[in-house]
């Protein structure tokens, strides 16, 4: 039998020379270009890197293929990056240039570094899950399309940060992002009496819901759910299969605004709630993508540099950003679960819009 | 009209960004079970829903987690993807590769599944996308030769990740890469034998600008952090002021604390460093001109996770500073303990953030040994629904 | 829906092999079954109690325990239970005692 | 020791402050309840503890609040507050008094009562401490005869407030004083016969620097504000830097929105009215100079209160602004229906922020009829728990 | 029978000639020193208003010193201020001094005004309520003899608003204040099973406890309280006679600080807990009074002018408010109330102390 | 604690005149409880409404209804109750009903 807990491959291995001998001695960085980083040791030795798109859902010819590039220009090594980037590891300046031709001759976006849109990190979908109110790698097909120059450029005021999960679950951890893409269903699940007493545990069915909206029913071993307390996060069906909520009609794309992770300036911060719905229209979601777009752009034109598109929103005010962007603010908008108070406004201090 | 029999996702190979079909398509000309996933998909394009069913529980001898089991609700059009379970590979910490290993996962792969991966999953794994139970075994045996195994999933520790720290980072406060990679290989059971409540993802960012969003997606953070003076170099400062650079507008108006004072006149640079919270602002404006302290370590926060089931948490300081160096005892000790904590007191699916806030800050501290130190709260209460243990009371007066 | 046939009856199981009709089960199922699963020769005392202590608990609570709770009470630890159990606790023992399949947490 | 029977409260007459002791001994002097509580207060400062019985439910006829019932747990010891009920009397809006007013009270109150008052209590009214229960009747009918009449207490609407506002302030946008007392003799009945679930409390504040403290611990709270420029006085504003102000600092730095440019050279001002919150600071520092913008109104804000059962809340916004002009026919009319609708969902005790809270504002917003906007939140909801309307759902479809 | 609902004597009956015929029309204010505010009209008029210190517990023969006071110096119109203190409304300056020569004749202090410590918004105590855990008029009064200082004199960064409440009801509104003594109970109420079953409402008394610490015992028409989840705020007590929750040797005085109600700068702010208990220590609650006095003279040396005490906390930051008091921080700091999480620190920004 | 005579029998009170033992209330007791509380001549058909409907509700769920639902299911408004009860539906009403003492809201 194979040795079980082996655990990954000591990363050491996979890294560099230049990066070994200068391994926590790096003295400063810079972007000599969007997509190129230049990062200099204290031995004055100097690593660039090539960052380069890719849409994460690789075959293995296209990881052979990134191999190759690999083996061209930086001996092999490189890396990804926490947002699915391909990063090249070259010790040797004169290969970036031949590198980077080579990489848009094949069509590979070089970006994503500094004051641009990175990739958007996100999940399955229809893909690979069971619970997606939408799908994921088409809507971040369709986006990065559109926003491709800014993957290019460092055009923008901030890094701006994309995700998109494809339900409540947050897998792409989208609930801190410049800009959150999430999948939401919008009616209720729909016990199966007939499979649910063998499939599932009625106690963690109750137990999912937040808003408590399942009861148990104990005589016929299953559950009724109070259609009007239920806001279709989909918890009970993860927990429970008879529980289906899937509904073609109703699912949609709901888009957050204005989160961060990073403690630079301003101290990390949830994304909010910017368009509570807008239809899964596949292929190419075009009302997302506009909608992605029009956020993008009012926030480009007026944000100050270094301003994240949450910092800019604070500084401007929420009323403002409504208005600038011409989203419509609804009740939807008004929070009503657990720490609702906390969100409403306290003071009287507000603009007119 | 074109008669692919894929025409909705035909139009998501046209635009500039690199296109998920062209790799579908690339690996459905090896693959019938490649080939199935693109039909099934182009069928969920058409129907705007998912054709998985619910859930699967497969997995390798030994290990209770690696494996997300995966049926299609349609093996009657879709017979290659009737069982399509994915493997996740724990990936080299800092997602490092040299190709000879990245070819050996593809050939791994490509003999036992469909040839289309995740690079990488969004907790950190090598994503292998689709396979059948029979081949779950003999591929993991294959991984396991090669020098890779499974990563986490149920209710065990995910897999551990980094930032790329001391590797490529100057701001790097601690090694953020060996620690994750020692508590990857130390906590190897864990991982790979699910026996918490929950879900425990661990993840390591080596300063404050977080590069792997660990302050929101873990349940135990760690974050380089440093006590003490920001080096200055006074030279380089002027430097970037001679080279443009508006100092007092970019760097110290934007300086959350508001602890630096610019001349202009004499273009120097004081930092009131009692006053800094250490956000980093000013070191990324500035880097060949500003360091981290020299005394450093990390701050380790709990807590932080995605909404379900009571909202969004993020992390929460709770030991503002730790010296982190080999063996990483303290560090490790602590892991325990809060592990052994929540296991004991975790309902079935409570992930320790809300466990705290279930049972309460000082219960969890009291548990912990940790001493109540300001830097843990935002601000102290505002509800006067203050708890006092029993110890604290006259109690000979009770009646 | 599949069935499985074990020791002469038919059982419908899901795709992963849980049984779909709970009440179903009797020990010559798990027997049966835990051939079938892969675990060698008969199923020893040590077997019983934890498929026996899944039962119960299951019975009480209409829940499986905790794997914790299944290691403090059969007195086993989680090491012996994959031996035990080369599935794990979940998608052997929990299979072997006809509980409903675990959900969610994967 | 001074064989003074007060030993302990004798010490409260030392300092400068004005003592209250003085008062009950002076009252003590001429009532026998005086000097009883006088006592029963000492030995509370013996025995660290309160010498009243809990409740008590007395009134005058008719009413069914303005009386808070008291009796004394030792009357054995204290006979003469063996009963010692307050009374409370609505204050004159804006606790505006002419003496032969003030007068009139405590001659009504040496005739029935402790001769002990509080001027005020915290809702505002002139609090008349302690008498028994035969004498509430013929105080009640004293005092109307005098023109006063009682508050509210219990499940009632409580006595409003207001600020001093217009009568001796530059910057009321709105006539708190009229407001008050134009809510306070419509709402007659609902503060002397209380129907609600709980109390309901109406403050008035003429501007955002609220005075009456309305929007920590009112239901209901009417803030003065104004819509376009603040009116700036070019002159005044110099003469204030002529005079030494330091308008860069103690102005325009201090401004919470940044919307002021001050030009030290030509010592002129300019605000962005725009950005501007009318936080009232700059107001507040040159009166002379800055004052409201003349379209002036009120927001109204609901759901304040003290903290139990779930906490304090402060006052949310339900209504940016609404033009305040006597007969004052929308404000009333909102009041009413927030009212009926509190009254017909409310559980008993439940406060009307509770309440709003159980139920969402978006059920609160769709029964008052008013439209949500920004101007309600801080920021939107960060939770997905969004619900919505049946009639937004496609309901054809769902199976 | 006497006339019923006839409302509060007509406010403007009250209103001296000089605001009647300014009612509205008045363009600015000048302190002219602690106590005296100058109010002049768009037409010039001058009103000049006197303000004393009052322990708001008056005795009627007090009141008439007061009125007599009243008509000596401003022809019988005066007012009450919404925190307790008297002013005194003259439209004549001559008249301005002798008043406050014989204002402080009678010991009557003068100020409160402008950047002053006011009077202290309190509540009744052991004179006259039934849920106290500490008096209210003897705390007061050992407070702001020591700070009789702050009051007569602007001598402060801004205003200070210091409020007492006797129990967690909160009567004196102490949330918002700039510090705020607040009465508390720490053991759990005993219910008297005897009289329980006739006094209390048992679905009233269950559902008073905010923590869920109380269970009806339906068998024997009576509660149980949970003591572990108990954390006597005396809610139950309110609504049950036979639930007594004081105890004279737990109970004290916490002291809270931070909050503001005005809008000016920064929005309203809730007071935050920075000492969870003291003694009770009657007749002069030393350690009480030091404790105030201390926060007082702490921001008073270090706050910027206009500062409130929670905008200067805000600005330096907690831990160093800590550091600087020299109270102690403890896990009764953290909230573990609903809205616990929302008081956690989520950012690695924070400063040693 | 104080006592009432009440048409013959004693009753044990509070201070406010609240029956401290709540299963000692009779028709009896209301009647000649309103005539000592003041009300003129015999309790009318409107008077035990709300009494009655006060003592179901009490023994339903062992509260006392709030005034709005006293009003609604009673069909006589708040001033008609102030009219049969001067002292109002606490002090008054839930007294001659024989209700425990309303505490709290004062
Ligand atoms: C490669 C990567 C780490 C890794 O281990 O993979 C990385 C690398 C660097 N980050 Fe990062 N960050 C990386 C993800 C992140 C993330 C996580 C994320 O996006 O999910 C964050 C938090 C984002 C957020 O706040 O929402 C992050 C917030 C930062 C910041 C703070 C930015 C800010 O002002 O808020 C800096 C500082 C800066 O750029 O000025 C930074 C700076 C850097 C530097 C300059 C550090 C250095 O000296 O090497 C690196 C190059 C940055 C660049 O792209 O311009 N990195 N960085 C990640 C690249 C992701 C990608 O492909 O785009
Ligand atoms: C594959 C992956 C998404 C991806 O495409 O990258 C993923 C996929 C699933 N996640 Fe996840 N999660 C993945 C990262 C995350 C993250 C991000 C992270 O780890 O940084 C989160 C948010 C952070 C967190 O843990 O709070 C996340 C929060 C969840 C949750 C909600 C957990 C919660 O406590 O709120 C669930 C629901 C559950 O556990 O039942 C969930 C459940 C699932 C399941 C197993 C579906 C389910 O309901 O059982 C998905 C299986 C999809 C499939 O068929 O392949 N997944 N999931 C990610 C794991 C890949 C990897 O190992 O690298
Ligand atoms: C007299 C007064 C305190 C004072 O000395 O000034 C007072 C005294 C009492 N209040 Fe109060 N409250 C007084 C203003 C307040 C305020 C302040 C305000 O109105 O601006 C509040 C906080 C604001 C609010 O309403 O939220 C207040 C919040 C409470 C509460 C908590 C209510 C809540 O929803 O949180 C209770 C408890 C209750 O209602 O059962 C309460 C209950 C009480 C009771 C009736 C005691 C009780 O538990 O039944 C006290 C009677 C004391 C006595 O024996 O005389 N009192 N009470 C104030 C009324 C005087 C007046 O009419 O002018
Ligand atoms: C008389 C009174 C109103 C009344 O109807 O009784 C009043 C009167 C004035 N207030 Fe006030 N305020 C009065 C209670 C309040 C309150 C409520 C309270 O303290 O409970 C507040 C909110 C306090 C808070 O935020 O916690 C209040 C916050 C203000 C402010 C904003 C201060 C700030 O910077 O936060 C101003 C503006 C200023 O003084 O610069 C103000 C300004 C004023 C002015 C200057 C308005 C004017 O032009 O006449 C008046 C004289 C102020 C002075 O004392 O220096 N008044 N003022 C109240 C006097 C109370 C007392 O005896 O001390
Ligand atoms: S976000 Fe939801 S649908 Fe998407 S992969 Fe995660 S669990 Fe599946
Ligand atoms: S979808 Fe969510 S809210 Fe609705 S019943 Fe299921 S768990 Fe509850
Ligand atoms: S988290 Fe900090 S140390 Fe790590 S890569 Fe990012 S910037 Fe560098
Ligand atoms: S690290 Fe942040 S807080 Fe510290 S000096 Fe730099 S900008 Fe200011
Ligand atoms: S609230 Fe405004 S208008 Fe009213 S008295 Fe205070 S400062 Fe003047
Ligand atoms: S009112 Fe406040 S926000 Fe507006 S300009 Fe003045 S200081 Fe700024
Ligand atoms: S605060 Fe509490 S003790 Fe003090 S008067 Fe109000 S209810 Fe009574
Ligand atoms: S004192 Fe408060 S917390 Fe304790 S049992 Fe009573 S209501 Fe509950």
């Amino acid at each position: 039998m194979a040795k079980t807990d082996i655990g990954p491959p000591d990363y050491k291995q996979f890294l560099p020379p230049i990066i070994r001998d200068n391994y926590g001695k790096w003295r400063y960085h810079e972007i000599v270009r969007a997509g190129v980083l230049k990062h200099v040791g204290e031995n004055g030795d100097v690593l660039y890197t090539v960052r380069a798109g890719s849409p994460r859902l690789l075959s293995t010819d296209h990881i052979r293929e990134i191999c190759d590039l690999a083996e061209t220009y930086c001996d092999g090594y490189l890396r990804f990056t926490s947002r699915h980037n391909i990063e090249f590891l070259l010790a040797d300046e004169r290969r970036v240039a031949p590198l980077i031709e080579e990489l848009q001759a094949k069509n590979y976006p070089v970006g994503g570094t500094g004051h641009s849109i990175s990739n958007m990190v996100h999940t399955q979908g229809w893909v690979h899950c069971h619970t997606p109110a939408t799908d994921a790698s088409g809507p971040v097909k369709a986006i990065m399309d559109e926003l491709y120059d800014h993957f290019t450029h460092m055009d923008l005021p901030a890094h701006v940060r994309i995700a998109l999960a494809c339900c409540l679950n947050m897998c792409g951890a989208v609930h801190c992002s410049d800009i959150a893409i999430l999948g939401i269903h919008r009616t209720p699940p729909r016990p199966d009496n007939s499979r649910l007493p063998n499939l599932c545990e009625l106690p963690t069915t109750v137990a999912s819901c937040p808003t408590g909206a399942i009861r148990a029913d104990m005589k016929n071993k299953t559950v009724q759910v109070n259609d009007d307390k239920c806001m279709y996060c989909g918890n009970c069906y993860t927990v429970c299969p008879a529980m289906p909520i899937a509904d073609p009609d109703n699912d949609g794309i709901s888009i957050w605004v204005g989160g961060k992770v990073s403690n630079a300036r301003s101290a990390p911060m949830f994304s909010k709630l910017a368009i509570p719905f807008l239809p899964n229209n596949p292929p190419r979601w075009p009302e997302v993508v506009a909608a992605v777009k029009n956020i993008v752009e009012v926030y480009a034109a007026r944000a100050r540099k270094h301003e994240r598109l949450g910092e800019w929103i604070e500084r401007v005010g929420w009323e403002r950003f409504f208005t600038l962007t011409g989203i419509a603010f609804t009740d939807k908008h008004i929070d009503d679960f657990t720490l609702a108070t906390e969100t409403f406004r306290t003071t009287t201090q507000f603009k007119w819009g | 009209m074109t008669d692919s029999k894929t025409p909705l996702l035909d139009e998501l190979e046209k635009g500039p960004w690199p296109s998920f079909v062209k790799d579908m398509k690339q690996a459905a000309e090896k693959k019938p079970a490649a080939a199935d996933l693109l039909n099934q998909l182009e069928l969920s394009y058409k129907d705007r829903i998912g054709h998985w069913k619910h859930g699967g529980i497969v997995g390798v001898k030994g290990y209770g987690s690696g494996v997300i089991g995966r049926y299609s609700d349609r093996p009657d059009l879709f017979p290659n993807v009737r069982a399509f379970h994915t493997m996740r590979v724990n990936h080299p910490t800092g997602w490092f590769y040299k190709t000879d290993a990245l070819r050996k996962l593809c050939d791994i792969w490509d003999k036992h599944g469909s040839g289309l991966t995740n690079l990488h999953g969004s907790t950190g794994d090598a994503i292998l996308l689709g396979t059948t139970t029979d081949h779950l075994q003999p591929c993991f045996d294959d991984l396991s030769e090669a020098g890779f195994d499974l990563g986490g999933s149920g209710s065990a520790l995910r897999t551990p990740s980094a930032c790329v720290g001391p590797a490529r980072c100057e701001w790097a406060c601690i090694d953020s890469l060996d620690i994750c990679y020692q508590a990857t290989m130390t906590l190897q059971d864990q991982i790979h034998r699910p026996m918490f409540p929950y879900k425990f993802k661990i993840k390591v960012s080596a300063c404050a600008n977080d590069c792997v969003a660990a302050i929101a997606r873990s349940d135990l953070a760690i974050m380089g952090t440093w006590k003490g003076r920001i080096q200055v170099d006074p030279a380089e400062v002027r430097a970037y002021a001679d080279a443009g650079l508006d100092i007092r507008g970019e760097v110290r108006d934007l300086c959350p604390t508001k602890c630096m004072e610019w001349s202009e006149a004499d273009r120097t640079l004081v930092i009131h460093d009692g006053d800094c919270n250490r956000c980093m602002h000013c070191l990324n404006v500035m880097p060949k001109a500003l360091r981290p302290g020299k005394e450093r370590g990390a701050s380790i926060l709990v807590g932080g996770k995605a909404p379900i089931v009571q909202g969004s948490l993020l992390s929460w300081v709770i030991v503002p500073f730790m010296k982190l160096e080999p063996p990483y005892t303290e560090l490790f000790d602590l892991i325990a303990r809060i592990q052994d904590w929540w296991d004991e007191n975790g309902r079935s699916r409570e992930r320790l953030g809300e466990l705290i806030n279930r049972l309460g800050m000082r219960h969890f501290l009291k548990a912990m040994g940790l001493p109540a130190v300001p830097q843990m709260v935002k601000h102290p209460r505002t509800n006067p629904y203050v708890f006092f243990w029993p110890e604290e009371i006259d109690k000979k007066e009770v009646k | 829906m599949p069935t499985i046939e074990l020791a002469g009856k038919s059982y419908e199981v899901d795709e992963d092999g849980f049984l779909q009709e709970l009440d179903k089960w009797n020990e010559e199922f798990a027997e049966a079954y835990a051939h079938a699963d892969g675990i060698e020769g008969p199923l020893t005392e040590e077997h019983w109690k934890v498929i026996n202590y899944l039962r119960s608990y299951y019975q009480e609570f209409g829940i499986a325990p905790m794997v914790r709770k299944v290691v403090r009470e059969t007195g086993l630890d989680l090491k012996r239970i994959y031996e035990l159990f080369p599935s794990g606790p979940g998608n052997g023992a929990c299979k072997l005692a006809g509980l409903a399949k675990p959900t969610g947490c994967v």
